[in-house]
């Protein structure tokens, strides 16, 4: 019987630093046989252990349509895992367990208007199934991205706004919290900006990601805009340690979010009646 | 007695002196005590006093900062909230210390015996009690949680960047436990016996903090809650400590 | 449970030599009594040392299953580079004498988290090489309700045999081969006294547990009540009720010199979800108690159709500040959804 | 008793102001002493914290010594005032506990006694080497 809690190993391909406190980290497999047979949807998340700290869980944040080039996690720097995983070079040893979670329902998202809404780090969950739908344009309708940070620095992806704004029938709005110097694009925070913008909410499904008082200031803000509870999407970011919804802490009620979730409508959240 | 008690709690309500009071209440089974958090006259009905009355209210102090706190403590609970306004956790004029006399049976003629009883085995005796001892400890820190001297927001047993103890069920981690436990109280101690009796396995804490207790009496003739002006022991030193021990 | 098995009647001292016989070739597990300081599983070196007494261990039986740490891989290197060694599974049998029903029963809630969807290969692995053998108790304590959780001192579900002392004699009632292995030929049949006389003990000792506790169904309507901050007000946020409960299974998994640890975790430690970011979603001991009682009286009968709870009253008797959660979860209030 | 061979494995704290400085010298001067101890340098002897010296006994040290200037020395004046009144609990606590008092010792080596210095860590060794391997950190 295998070991459920056995990480596989993988090394560090290539690392790219987003911002002062972000870096993409892409891994390969070692075993051959695992990195064929890893297969994952986007909006799912891995447990990434850095061997002598810890382990942590990161979503995967490139499309599985670009598994080939090997699959890379953006992490933050913020606490003992994380902290360590900066300190990696490339070539070093990790190790990669999952994938978890439902990630998103892609057969809701065909054919319809996307709206992509990220904060801060946020945007990594939702780069993932972004570049998805780049790579299978047909199956969907128009998209919007809007994407907000604290500042201009704290913008991750940078170099994949050119790619998503000439793609077809595709909008990119970025905005930071306060103006800065030589920065032309929009100015306020999420919930703000979707006000003004007030993108179309006909045959219309909304991804939201980014920390919990950016969710709670943009929701009211969608219904407003006419989306209803059922076409949002969230994915909700809580501590987890196991990913197999066993060791009791990621739970809301008698749901393990790193099981039946992480990505909720929002609808499925409310009817929740345990603490959210 | 006791209604003298809960007209003095709800004399402190109706003054607007308090926001919270701890005190006692009748514990499920009828006949013990538990711990009681009163907010209002009503509350103040269910106070009880006997012997069952043991636990040591100080404890909770730790999660009441900035409330005015009306306290219902024995003797040796005094002595702990001695120690917290010597180490300026807490400012007296918040505080409404309600003095009740000792209920429990008093304590033995010559406290360290059990101590001294351990001092008089061999080395590899007492290395085996302890560690006979350590290797029952399941890690579930009541005896921190509920000692009113353990009041550090993040305990050095909880940080993880270094993780200072091993986490697991060894005795290389127990043993590192407790004996920091100790080492973190020494001077500061006043032996309510809490920490013993709130083991679930019956580890003898009291004689580690006890056997620190003399020897800190004997070392520095400092006493643990003797006086609120007196400075924490190891935040202060003396031109003439001893130091036969250090060659 | 299938019901070919026979029960067995044997004496006193021929059931010290039967433990005596497995003592020679597997590890024997039993509750000894540490004067002054309670009763604990111990290996076994001499049967004489088992304990008959009515008492209750103070740790249940979980540990031998659910560890309270295991260690499941360590990071090795060698010329070749980097590799994970896996934790053998221990491969010895052996047997635990001396569950309680409740602790046994807490074992087949445990089965339903760690041996379902995902298949724990350390605990599954526990479960086949042990044989449990039971002795019933006949007197539960003031604190034990285990017949209002579906359970009684008389059952057997998660045994392999279970033990009851009748005056001199014990009646050895076989569950399973593992049972039948070894108390399959002991001692002799019961006649039809005998049969008689255990079918009123059992009944004796359903009806010795005083307390009855009638949980709510429907708990969810009292979720936002402020009852529950009052009724965790004197909780120490310690330990105690978690890792003494033969039910709660919630772990931490650690990383100590190269070794990835599973070890006992708590949702009544302050920090139990506290995020790197600082943000926690249970910050208060109101919402960690709160989670505790819905956990076991609410969230698993949703998943899994069955309280999380045998009502072996441990959290009670060894809760260092008297909460009886027996108590407050009965009394929680349904009617108003504040 | 020991298997053959066996050499004492020993943690010194060292103030950067005084016994770093004589051990330097020391080594300096071409002054023998056995390699046994692995020295930390720490700014003073009040820096070393109780748990140093514990997490040294139970990750496989054989014995713990700390050393910083003479009382009255101190760079910051006060640090080894504390770490006296600190380690004289301590001390005795570990001795309490059945540890062996030899395997934490303390000392005060200033600068220019880098012949006190490797005198102190020959003698340890041998008093170390006579205490045999720690045996408190056997995982159970």
């Amino acid at each position: 019987m295998e070991d459920i809690y056995l990480s596989n190993l993988a090394e560090i391909v290539d690392i790219k630093k987003e911002t002062p406190d972000v870096k993409t980290v892409r891994l390969k497999f070692k075993d051959g046989k695992i990195r064929d047979s890893f297969d994952y949807k986007p909006g799912q998340f891995v447990e990434f252990s850095v061997f002598n700290e810890g382990e942590a869980p990161f979503c995967i944040s490139n499309s599985p349509t670009r598994k080939s080039e090997g699959i890379e996690c953006s992490i933050k720097k913020m606490g003992k895992v994380t902290q360590a995983a900066h300190e990696l070079d490339i070539g070093d040893t990790v190790g990669i367990r999952g994938p978890y979670g439902n990630g998103f329902p892609m057969e809701e998202l065909k054919n319809k208007n996307l709206l992509f809404v990220a904060g801060g780090i946020g945007l990594a969950p939702l780069r993932s199934l972004i570049n998805y739908c780049m790579d299978n344009r047909a199956d969907f309708k128009s998209i919007t991205i809007v994407n907000g940070a604290r500042t201009s620095k704290d913008l991750v992806y940078k170099d994949e706004y050119p790619k998503w704004e000439k793609a077809k029938d595709t909008k990119l709005h970025l905005t930071v919290d306060c103006q800065e110097d030589n920065w032309t694009c929009m100015v306020g925070v999420v919930p703000r900006i979707l006000e003004t913008i007030r993108p179309t909410c006909k045959d219309a499904v909304t991804i939201v990601c980014g920390p919990p008082v950016m969710i709670r200031y943009t929701m009211p803000v969608l219904l407003k805009i006419g989306f209803c509870a059922e076409d949002i999407f969230t994915t909700l970011e809580m501590k987890m340690k196991c990913g197999l919804g066993k060791c009791g802490r990621c739970n809301i009620g008698p749901l393990y979010i790193c099981k039946e979730g992480p990505v909720f409508t929002y609808a499925r959240l409310e009817a929740l009646k345990y603490e959210f | 007695m006791i209604e003298e008690l809960r007209n003095k709690v709800k004399e402190l309500f109706a003054s607007k002196r308090v926001d919270v009071v701890l005190g006692y209440q009748r514990a499920v089974d009828g006949v013990s005590a538990k711990p009681l958090f009163i907010y209002n006259q009503e509350d103040a009905e269910r106070l009880v006093w006997d012997s069952y009355c043991v636990y040591n209210l100080a404890c909770y102090l730790k999660e009441l900062a900035g409330k005015k706190v009306g306290i219902i403590a024995k003797a040796c609970d005094v002595k702990s909230i001695a120690v917290l306004l010597q180490e300026n956790q807490w400012k007296s004029q918040d505080l409404f210390v309600i003095e009740v006399e000792e209920v429990k049976p008093s304590a033995p003629a010559d406290k360290y015996e059990s101590v001294r009883k351990l001092e008089a085995k061999s080395a590899s005796e007492r290395l085996k009690f302890w560690e006979e001892e350590f290797s029952r400890c399941i890690r579930c820190y009541a005896c921190r949680q509920v000692c009113p001297m353990c009041y550090c927001p993040r305990c050095v047993a909880d940080q993880s960047m270094p993780a200072w103890f091993s986490r697991a069920n060894s005795l290389k981690g127990n043993l590192s436990w407790n004996v920091t436990r100790a080492m973190h109280l020494a001077g500061r101690c006043i032996d309510c016996g809490e920490c013993e009796r709130a083991c679930p396995v019956g580890i003898p804490l009291r004689d580690l903090n006890k056997k620190i207790e003399k020897d800190v009496k004997e070392l520095f003739n400092y006493e643990a809650g003797s006086s609120v002006e007196q400075k924490p022991l190891l935040s202060c030193f003396d031109k003439n400590d001893p130091t036969d021990f250090i060659k | 449970m299938s019901k070919k098995f026979m029960e067995r009647i044997i004496g006193r001292e021929e059931l010290i030599r039967v433990i005596e016989g497995l003592l020679g070739n597997f590890q024997v597990v039993g509750p000894r009594e540490l004067p002054g300081k309670g009763v604990f599983y111990q290996p076994m070196k001499n049967a004489r040392d088992i304990y008959l007494g009515g008492g209750f261990t103070i740790e249940p039986v979980k540990k031998f299953f659910l560890s309270p740490s295991e260690c499941f891989f360590e990071q090795k290197r060698n010329e070749s580079g980097e590799f994970l060694e896996e934790a053998p599974l221990a491969g010895d049998k052996r047997i635990i004498i001396g569950a309680r029903s409740c602790e046994a029963r807490g074992l087949t809630l445990l089965d339903k988290v760690f041996d379902s969807d995902y298949k724990d290969s350390f605990y599954i692995n526990n479960r086949k090489r042990t044989t449990l053998i039971g002795i019933s108790c006949d007197s539960p304590d003031k604190d034990c309700f285990c017949t209002s959780m579906g359970g009684s001192p008389t059952e057997g579900r998660g045994m392999d045999a279970l033990i009851f002392e009748i005056g001199d004699q014990f009646i050895i009632e076989v569950i399973s081969d593992k049972g039948s292995d070894i108390f399959g030929s002991a001692g002799s049949e019961l006649n039809e006294e005998q049969k008689k006389l255990w079918e009123s003990d059992k009944k004796k000792r359903k009806e010795a547990l005083s307390r009855k506790v009638a949980v709510p169904d429907g708990l969810d309507k009292a979720f936002g009540s402020p009852y529950w901050e009052r009724a965790s007000s004197a909780c120490l946020s310690c330990g105690v009720c978690t890792y003494l409960c033969p039910t709660c299974h919630c772990f931490d998994l650690v990383d100590e010199e190269r070794k990835r640890l599973r070890c006992y975790d708590g949702c009544a430690f302050a920090d139990f979800t506290l995020h790197a970011s600082g943000e926690n979603p249970r910050p208060t001991k109101k919402e960690r108690y709160r989670q505790r009682a819905y956990h076991k009286f609410d969230y698993f009968k949703k998943n899994f159709g069955e309280n999380l709870c045998v009502g072996c009253g441990r959290c009670i008797r060894h809760c260092p500040v008297k909460i009886d959660i027996a108590d407050i979860v009965a009394n929680a209030p349904l009617d108003k959804e504040s | 008793m020991t298997k053959e061979g066996w050499e004492p494995n020993i943690i010194g704290f060292l103030c950067n102001w005084c016994s770093y400085a004589g051990a330097d010298l020391a080594g300096t001067s071409r002054m023998e002493y056995p390699p046994n101890i692995k020295i930390i340098r720490v700014p003073c002897s009040g820096r070393v914290n109780p748990l140093f010296v514990l997490k040294c006994l139970m990750n496989g040290a054989d014995g713990v010594l700390i050393s910083g200037c003479h009382i009255g020395d101190c760079h910051y004046s006060e640090g080894n005032f504390h770490a006296r009144r600190r380690f004289a609990v301590l001390k005795r606590f570990l001795e309490y506990l059945g540890l062996d008092p030899r395997r934490f010792q303390m000392s005060w080596v200033s600068a220019s006694e880098g012949d006190k210095w490797s005198k102190l860590i020959k003698e340890l060794v041998e008093e170390i080497k006579t205490a045999g391997p720690n045996e408190v950190t056997g995982d159970d």
